[in-house]
C-alpha cells in the first residue's frame, strides 16, 4: 500500500515545482530528440506489440501455396534445410542475445532432438508426440548448459558448451547398439501430419514453414515480453537487472531451455527431411554455422535470423561445395562482413535508414516535433 | 604399474605439443582478449611450409624454422588485417572472425598443397629406448625438450622484458601500457606474431606423428583452447601443464575406462575444474562489484 | 510501415540467393556435348569434393576421364553430363548431396568412397529407382535385388579369408584398434566374428576418433592386454600413424591391417615401420599383368600411382559406361540399373567384372600384401584368379 | 509520518573483500518519509553499503526493510521486498529505449509470463499501455515529456539518463529508494528538478537513502546523515549537526569544509509537498 501510494501522489504534484525552468528543459530534450531522430525512425516499432497475427497467417498461407509451385528440385530441398537451420538459429539467438551465452553446442542439441525423434517415432509413438518429445529433450540438454554455464564467465562457457557438444557426439558414435554409431540410423516409418506427407519435399515445405512461423512468433513474443526485456537488460548490465528484481540465473536457464526447444524441434525435422541421421552433421561446423546465422542477422527480430539462415544455407550448399575457391571466398566474405557490418544484416537497413534520416532531417529542417512522438 | 607409467609418459610427450599450442593461444588471449579459433590452422600452415621447405632439400631443422617463421607471419597478418578493428567489439565477433580466418587458411592450404595427406620425417629417430618396461623414443625426447626450452624462454620473456611486462599490463588495462613506452597496437602485433610462431613450431613438431591434412587445424585449435582454459586463460605455464594434463588424462581414460569415451572423460575433468575454480575465485555469478 | 520495407528487403535478398544458387551453384558440366540433346544423359558422382577426403572426388573424376578415353565418351550414343554432389565423407552430407543430385534425374550414380555415405544413400536410391556402383567394402552395402553393384570385394568376404589366414599364423589373442567411421565399424565387425569362428580371442577392441592425433592410450591398452598380434584399421594416414606409434611404444607383436595400409600415404606416414605388416587388399600394383598395365597408364596420365581406391573407382566408371552403352535409346535410372546388374566388363583387379544376384563381384580378389623397401609386394593370394 | 515505523535499518553490517574490511559494524536507521544521507571521502564504503543492502556483495549483520529482515535473500528477493536502487553511472544499452528501461524497472511489480504476449496479445497490449501511462507520469515528474519514451538510451544526455534511471527505480514502486550519486552529470536545472521530485516522493512514506558528493544538495535535502570514514561510522545527526562536528569535518573533507559553511542554502522551497 504505501509503496504504490508514494509514486502516485508525487506524480500529481510534480509539474508546478519546476515551472520556471521547464522551457529551457524542453528545449534541451527537443535537441536530444532531434539528434536521435534517425534512430527513432529506424525503431523496430512499439516493443511488446507484435505484428498482427492475421498478417502473419496470410503470409504463411501465401508462402505455403505459392512457393512449392515456384521452387522445385534441389532448391526446394535446400529451402527446407534453410527452414530447419532457421529454427535452430532462432533458438540460438535466444540463448545468445537474451541468455548472453556464446554456445557452440546448438548443433549437438539438435542432435539430441533428432535422435529422440528417429528412435521413438514408429508404429507406437506418433509423429506429433515424437516431435514434441524431441523439443523437450532439446530443452533439457540445453538447460543443462545454462545451469552449468551460469556459474562461469563467457570465455569458459564456450569450452563448457564445446565439452557438452563433443560428449554428445561421442555418445552417439559409441553407443552403436542404440544410435547406429557413425553409420547412422534410418527413419522407421514415413511421417505424415495434418494430411501432409512429409516424405514429399513440397508437403515438407508446407509443414516446416508453418512450424518456422510458430517458432518466429514465439521467439518474438518472448523478446517483446517483460521476461524478454529483463533478459536483454541482463546481457547488458547484470546489476541493472538485479536492481530491477530479475532472478538472473533462473531467467538465463529459461532462455537456454527455450532455445533448446527450438533446436530439438529442428533436429527432429532434420531426421524427417533426410529420413536418416548420423552424428557427423551435428558437429562443431554446424554449430558455428548457426552462430554465424545469428550474428550476421544482428540482434534483431527472428525474421532477420530467417533471412540470414536462407542466405547462409544456400551459400553453404552452393558456393561451399565442390571447390576450395568457393570456401576461400566464403571465408573472406565472412571476415569482411564481420568487420564492416558490426550489427549484421539487421544493422544494414538501420545504417541505410540512419543515412536517409540524416538526409531527411537536413531537408525538412524542423522535423523534431513528430520525431519525438511518432 | 608399468602400464600406468607408460600411459603417463606417452601422455606427457603428446601433451607437450598441446601445451605449446595452448601457450600461444593463451598469450594472444591474454594480451588482446581474442579467442583464436584459427590457431590450429596457423599450426597446420607452419607444418605445410615445413613440408615444402624440407622438400626443396633443406635440412629438417631449417625447414622447421621456416615453418615457425611462416606461423609468425600468419599470426601477424591476421592481427593486422582482421582482428585490429574487433578488439572493442563483443566476444563473438572476434571468435567468428577467427573462424573466418580458419576457413580461409584451410582452403588456401587445400589450393596450394592439395587434399592428399602428406607426411614429414621425425626430427629424431622414433626407435624407442627401453627403460624398464617403459618405451620412450628419441623423437619424443626431442619434442619434450623443445617444449621445455621454448616455454621456459617464453615465461622468462614475459616476466623480464619490457614487451612481456607490457603484455601482462595489457591484460589488466590497455591504457596502462602507454606507461611502458609501448603502443598497445605494437603489443598486440607482437603477441600474435609470437603466438603464430608457437603454433608454427607446434605444427612442425606434431606433423611427424600425425601427418598433414588440410582440416586437421580445427582439432588442434580445440586442443589448444582446452589446454589454455584448463591451465587458466592467460598463463603460459598453465597452458603447458593443461596440455600435458589433458593428454595424460585421455591416455589413462582410454586404458582404464574406455577408449571411445576418453575425450569425454577429459572434458568432464575440465568442466569440473572450471566449476570449482571459477566459483572459488568469484563467489557469485557476477565477477566484481560495479566500480564506483 | 518500416517493418514492411524490411520484409520486402528480406524477401528480395532471399530471392537473390535462390536465383544465384539456382543458376550456378550445383553442377559443373564436363561434357563437350549439348546437354539439351535427346540422347544426353546425366551421371551423378557423389564423392567427397571438399574436406580431408577430397582426393576421392579427384580420383573419381580421373577414373571417368580415363575410362571415357578408353571406352569412348558417348556410350550408346549418349552424351554424358556429370552432376556432382559433395558428400564430404559425412553420411548426412551425403544424403543432402544425394537428394540434390537425384532431383536432377541422373541415370546412374557413382557412390561415395566412404561406406557410411553410401549406406545413408541407399534408401534414396531405392526411392528414386536409380542404381549406383560402389567401391565400398562395408558388408551391408549390397543386398539381394538392391540398387547397388560393388566393383570391390566385400569386407565380409575378405575378412573371412583374412581371419583364417591370421589364425593359421598361430595367433591366439589379438587386439584391434579401429576408427568410428561406418567403414571402420563394418570392417571390424566382420573381422571379429570371423576371428572368433577361427578360435582367435579378441582381447581388445577399441576405437579412436578421426580427429585424434595421438593413439598412445589405445596402444598402451593393447600392451596391457598382452596380445600376441594387433590389427589396425584406419584410413590411409591413420593406418600409417597407428603402425608407427605402436612401433614407437614397443608393441612388439605381428601387425595386421586393412587395405588402406597398402596405400602410398600410409607408407609415407609410417616409413620402415610398415615393413612386415600384413594387409588384405584387392589391388597390388605388381600382382598381375593387368594391374601392372593399369598402374603404368594411370601413373603416366595423372602423374601419381594408383591405389586400391582409384582402381576400384575406375572399375565403377567402366561398369557405368558399359551399362549405359548396353541400354540403347531409352536410358533411364531403371533401365541403366538393369544393365548394371547384368554387365560383363573388363576389369583390372579381376579379369571380367560380373555381379551376382545381390550385386557383389563374382570371384573377387583377396590378396595379402606387405611393404618391403618402400614397395607394396604380394605375399599370398587367397582368392581370385590372376 | 508515523514516528515509530522504520523504513530501513542496518545493524552491525560488515563487508569483507578477501580479508579486508571495506565496511565494518555500520548501524543506522531511516524512518519512512525521511531522506538519509551517507557522507564520507572516497573509499569510505558508501557505495559498498548500498551494494550490501541490495545483496550485490555479501555482508554480515542485519538489514531490515519495513521491519522485515532481508539479509540472507538474493538480490531479486530483496528488490521484491520493496528496495529500489539507482546507479552512479547507468550503462546505456544500445538497443534499449527509455520505455524498455522503464518496463524493466517494473519487472518485480508485474509478473508477466512470456507466453502471455503470444497467447493473449490483447492482454499484453493492455499491460503495455498501463505501464506506458505509469512511465509517462513518472517522467512528467522530472519534466520529461512522453515523447522521450521512444528515445534510445545512448542518445540521452548524462543528466537525463540519470533522471530516467531514477524513474526506472520508481517504476518498481519501492518503499526504500537507494540513490547512488544522483546529481553527478546533472546541470543546475536538473538538480533543482531532482530536488523537488525527491521532496515530493519522500512526502509520502518513501524512505530515501542517498550517497552524494554534492554537499550543498545533501545539506538541503537530507533529514539526517551518517558520516563514514574507512568503512566505519564516525557520526550521526542532522545536516547542521554533522557539518559542525570537528572530527566529521576532518574525516570528511579536510580543507574544503569551509565551502560548506560559507555557502548559503540553495533557494529551493522545501515546502513544495
Amino acid at each position: 500500500m504505501p509503496a504504490t501510494g508514494s509514486s502516485q501522489r508525487s506524480e500529481e504534484a510534480a509539474a508546478p515545482a519546476a515551472a520556471p525552468l521547464a522551457e529551457e528543459h524542453a528545449a534541451r530534450h527537443a535537441r536530444a530528440a532531434r539528434r536521435g531522430l534517425a534512430t527513432i525512425l529506424g525503431d523496430r516499432g512499439v516493443p511488446g506489440r507484435q505484428r498482427p497475427l492475421l498478417t502473419r497467417l496470410i503470409a504463411v498461407a501465401l508462402l505455403v501455396q505459392v512457393v512449392p509451385g515456384l521452387v522445385s528440385g534441389p532448391n526446394l530441398l535446400t529451402l527446407n534445410l534453410a527452414c530447419v537451420y532457421a529454427m535452430a538459429a532462432i533458438g540460438l539467438s535466444i540463448v545468445f542475445s537474451l541468455g548472453g551465452f556464446v554456445s557452440v553446442a546448438q548443433a549437438a542439441v539438435m542432435a539430441v532432438g533428432g535422435y529422440i525423434l528417429i528412435l521413438l517415432f514408429g508404429p507406437t509413438v506418433g509423429f506429433p508426440v515424437a516431435l514434441l518429445l524431441a523439443g523437450l529433450g532439446g530443452a533439457l540438454v540445453s538447460a543443462l548448459t545454462g545451469i552449468v554455464g551460469a556459474r562461469v564467465k563467457s570465455h569458459y562457457f564456450i569450452l563448457i558448451s564445446l565439452a557438452l557438444a563433443e560428449t554428445i557426439q561421442l555418445v552417439i558414435t559409441n553407443a552403436t547398439s542404440v544410435t547406429g554409431g557413425a553409420n547412422g540410423v534410418g527413419l522407421k516409418a514415413p511421417a505424415s501430419v495434418l494430411g501432409l506427407d512429409l516424405g514429399l519435399p513440397t508437403d515438407y515445405f508446407r509443414f516446416i514453414t508453418i512450424l518456422t512461423f510458430v517458432v518466429i512468433y514465439l521467439a518474438d513474443s518472448l523478446r517483446a515480453s517483460r521476461a524478454g526485456l529483463a533478459l536483454r537488460a541482463q546481457t547488458v548490465d547484470g546489476y541493472l537487472a538485479l536492481a530491477a528484481g530479475v532472478a538472473i540465473g533462473r531467467y538465463r536457464i529459461m532462455a537456454t531451455a527455450i532455445g533448446g526447444v527450438f533446436a530439438g524441434l529442428a533436429g527432429g525435422m532434420v531426421a524427417i527431411r533426410d529420413g536418416y541421421l548420423g552424428p557427423q552433421n551435428f558437429g562443431l561446423d554446424t554449430s558455428i554455422l548457426l552462430l554465424l546465422m545469428v550474428v550476421i542477422a544482428g540482434t534483431g527480430r527472428a525474421g532477420s535470423v530467417v533471412v540470414s539462415a536462407l542466405i547462409l544455407t544456400f551459400l553453404s550448399q552452393g558456393l561451399l561445395t565442390l571447390t576450395s575457391t568457393g570456401t576461400l571466398i566464403y571465408g573472406m566474405g565472412l571476415i569482411v562482413l564481420i568487420i564492416f557490418a558490426p550489427e549484421g544484416l539487421g544493422g544494414l537497413p538501420r545504417l541505410a535508414r540512419g543515412a536517409l534520416g540524416r538526409l531527411g532531417a537536413r531537408r525538412a529542417g524542423t522535423a523534431s516535433d513528430d520525431g519525438g512522438e511518432r | 604399474m608399468s602400464t600406468f607409467i607408460q600411459a603417463v609418459v606417452a601422455g606427457i610427450a603428446a601433451g607437450a605439443v598441446y601445451g605449446l599450442l595452448g601457450a600461444g593461444f593463451s598469450l594472444a588471449y591474454k594480451t588482446t582478449g581474442i579467442i583464436n579459433f584459427a590457431h590450429g590452422d596457423i599450426a597446420m600452415l607452419g607444418a605445410y611450409v615445413t613440408f615444402s621447405v624440407f622438400g626443396w632439400g633443406a635440412p629438417l631443422f631449417v625447414a622447421a624454422l621456416a615453418g615457425v617463421v611462416a606461423g609468425g607471419l600468419a599470426g601477424a597478418v591476421m592481427e593486422r588485417g582482421v582482428l585490429r578493428p574487433l578488439y572493442k567489439r563483443p566476444l563473438v565477433a572476434g571468435i567468428l572472425a577467427t573462424v573466418g580466418v580458419s576457413v580461409v587458411l584451410q582452403s588456401v592450404i587445400q589450393l596450394v598443397w592439395g587434399s592428399l595427406p602428406l607426411t614429414l620425417p621425425s626430427l629424431a629417430s622414433s626407435t624407442p629406448w627401453r627403460i624398464g618396461s617403459v618405451a620412450f623414443s628419441p623423437a619424443q625426447a626431442v619434442l619434450l625438450a623443445v617444449t621445455i626450452i621454448v616455454s621456459t624462454a617464453l615465461i622468462f620473456a614475459v616476466d623480464r622484458t619490457r614487451v612481456g611486462r607490457g603484455m601482462r599490463a595489457c591484460a589488466q588495462d590497455s591504457g596502462v601500457v602507454v606507461l611502458f613506452g609501448i603502443s598497445p597496437e605494437r603489443l598486440y602485433l607482437t603477441a600474435f606474431a609470437i603466438a603464430g610462431m608457437l603454433a608454427g613450431l607446434a605444427g612442425a613438431l606434431i606433423t611427424p606423428t600425425i601427418g598433414l591434412t588440410p582440416s586437421r587445424g580445427v582439432s588442434l585449435s580445440v586442443l589448444g583452447f582446452a589446454a589454455a582454459v584448463l591451465g587458466g586463460l592467460g598463463s603460459v605455464t598453465g597452458a603447458i601443464v593443461g596440455g600435458i594434463a589433458i593428454a595424460v588424462l585421455r591416455n589413462l581414460a582410454s586404458v582404464y575406462v574406455s577408449a571411445g569415451y576418453a575425450d569425454a572423460v577429459a572434458y568432464l575433468a575440465i568442466v569440473l575444474v572450471l566449476l570449482v575454480r571459477v566459483r572459488g575465485l568469484l563467489g557469485d555469478d557476477l565477477e566484481t562489484v560495479r566500480s564506483v | 510501415m518500416v517493418s514492411h520495407i524490411k520484409w520486402a528487403g528480406a524477401a528480395m535478398v532471399g530471392a537473390a540467393a535462390l536465383a544465384a544458387v539456382g543458376c550456378g551453384g550445383s553442377d559443373k558440366t564436363s561434357s563437350a556435348s549439348d546437354a539439351g540433346s535427346a540422347n544426353a544423359v546425366k551421371v551423378a558422382i557423389v564423392q567427397p569434393y571438399s574436406g580431408d577426403s577430397a582426393y576421392y572426388g579427384e580420383y573419381a573424376d580421373q577414373a571417368f576421364k580415363l575410362a571415357m578415353e578408353e571406352l569412348g565418351s558417348t556410350p550408346g550414343g549418349h552424351a554424358i553430363t556429370f552432376v556432382r554432389g559433395d558428400s564430404k565423407c559425412v553420411p548426412t552430407a551425403a544424403v543432402q548431396a544425394g537428394n540434390q543430385v537425384l532431383a536432377q534425374s541422373p541415370v546412374a550414380v557413382m557412390a561415395p568412397a566412404c561406406s557410411g555415405d553410401t549406406l545413408a544413400l541407399k534408401p534414396l536410391l531405392k526411392a528414386r529407382n536409380v542404381s549406383a556402383c560402389s567401391i565400398n567394402l562395408h558388408p551391408e552395402i549390397t543386398e539381394a535385388n538392391g540398387k547397388i553393384v560393388r566393383a570391390a570385394p566385400s569386407d565380409a568376404f575378405t575378412n573371412e579369408l583374412f581371419a583364417k589366414y591370421i589364425a593359421d599364423k598361430g595367433v591366439k589373442k589379438i587386439g584391434i584398434l579401429h576408427d568410428t567411421s561406418g567403414y571402420g565399424q563394418g570392417n571390424v565387425d566382420t573381422l571379429v566374428s570371423s576371428l572368433e569362428k577361427n578360435g582367435v580371442k579378441v582381447a581388445v577392441n577399441a576405437t579412436y576418433d578421426f580427429a585424434d592425433t595421438d593413439y598412445s592410450g589405445q596402444i598402451v591398452k593393447l600392451k596391457k592386454a598382452k596380445v600376441d598380434a594387433a590389427y589396425f584399421e584406419g584410413y590411409d594416414l591413420a593406418a600409417g600413424n597407428l603402425v608407427k606409434q605402436a612401433k614407437q611404444l614397443q608393441l612388439d607383436v605381428p601387425y595386421y591391417a586393412n587395405t588402406n595400409a597398402g596405400n602410398d600415404t600410409a607408407e609415407k606416414a609410417a616409413g620402415k615401420s610398415l615393413d612386415g605388416v600384413l594387409f588384405a587388399t584387392a589391388f597390388l600394383a605388381d600382382s598381375s599383368d593387368a594391374t601392372r598395365k593399369f598402374t603404368a597408364t594411370w601413373q603416366q596420365k595423372f602423374n601419381q600411382a594408383p591405389n586400391s581406391d582409384s582402381v576400384d573407382l575406375y572399375q565403377c566408371a567402366v561398369v557405368i559406361l558399359k551399362a549405359i552403352e548396353a541400354t540403347g535409346k531409352n536410358a533411364t535410372g531403371a533401365t541403366v540399373g538393369e544393365q548394371m546388374a547384368k554387365v560383363s566388363a573388363p576389369g583390372v583387379t579381376v579379369g571380367t567384372m560380373a555381379f551376382d544376384a545381390s550385386g557383389d563381384l563374382n570371384d573377387p580378389p583377396v590378396l595379402i600384401g606387405t611393404w618391403k623397401d618402400g614397395k607394396a609386394v604380394l605375399v599370398d593370394r587367397l582368392s581370385g584368379a590372376e | 509520518m508515523s514516528a515509530g515505523e522504520i523504513g530501513l535499518e542496518l545493524r552491525d553490517v560488515s563487508v569483507q573483500f578477501g580479508g579486508i574490511h571495506a565496511v565494518q559494524g555500520v548501524d543506522f536507521s531511516v524512518a519512512p518519509s525521511r531522506v538519509h544521507g551517507l557522507v564520507g571521502p572516497n573509499g569510505s564504503g558508501k557505495t559498498t553499503i548500498l551494494n550490501a543492502i541490495c545483496g550485490f556483495v555479501g555482508s554480515d549483520g542485519e538489514i531490515e526493510v519495513g521491519g522485515a529482515r532481508i539479509d540472507g535473500m538474493g538480490s531479486y528477493g530483496r528488490m521484491r521486498r520493496g528496495l529500489g536502487r539507482t546507479f552512479q553511472n547507468p550503462r546505456p544499452a544500445r538497443e534499449l529505449t527509455v520505455r524498455d528501461l522503464l518496463r524493466i524497472g517494473e519487472h518485480d511489480r508485474k509478473a508477466q509470463p512470456w507466453w502471455q504476449v503470444a497467447l493473449t496479445p490483447r492482454a499484453a497490449d493492455r499491460a503495455l499501455r498501463e505501464s506506458n501511462e505509469r512511465a509517462s507520469r513518472l517522467l512528467a515528474m522530472v519534466d520529461i515529456g512522453p515523447g522521450l519514451l521512444e528515445q534510445q538510451l545512448v542518445n540521452l544526455p548524462a543528466g537525463v539518463l540519470k533522471m530516467v534511471d531514477i524513474a526506472r527505480a520508481l517504476m518498481g514502486a519501492p518503499r526504500v529508494l537507494l540513490l547512488d550519486e544522483p546529481t553527478s552529470g546533472m546541470n543546475d536545472v536538473e538538480i533543482d528538478l531532482l530536488h523537488a521530485a525527491l521532496r515530493e516522493l519522500s512526502g509520502d512514506s518513501l524512505t530515501i537513502l542517498l550517497v552524494e558528493h554534492n554537499l550543498r544538495f545533501m545539506f538541503d535535502i537530507c533529514d539526517s546523515m551518517t558520516v563514514l570514514a574507512t568503512g566505519r561510522v564516525v557520526g550521526h545527526g542532522t545536516p547542521t549537526e554533522v557539518f559542525q562536528r570537528e572530527e566529521v569535518i576532518h574525516a570528511y573533507m579536510g580543507s574544503s569544509t569551509a565551502s560548506v559553511h560559507e555557502s548559503r542554502p540553495h533557494p529551493v522551497e522545501p515546502s513544495a509537498g
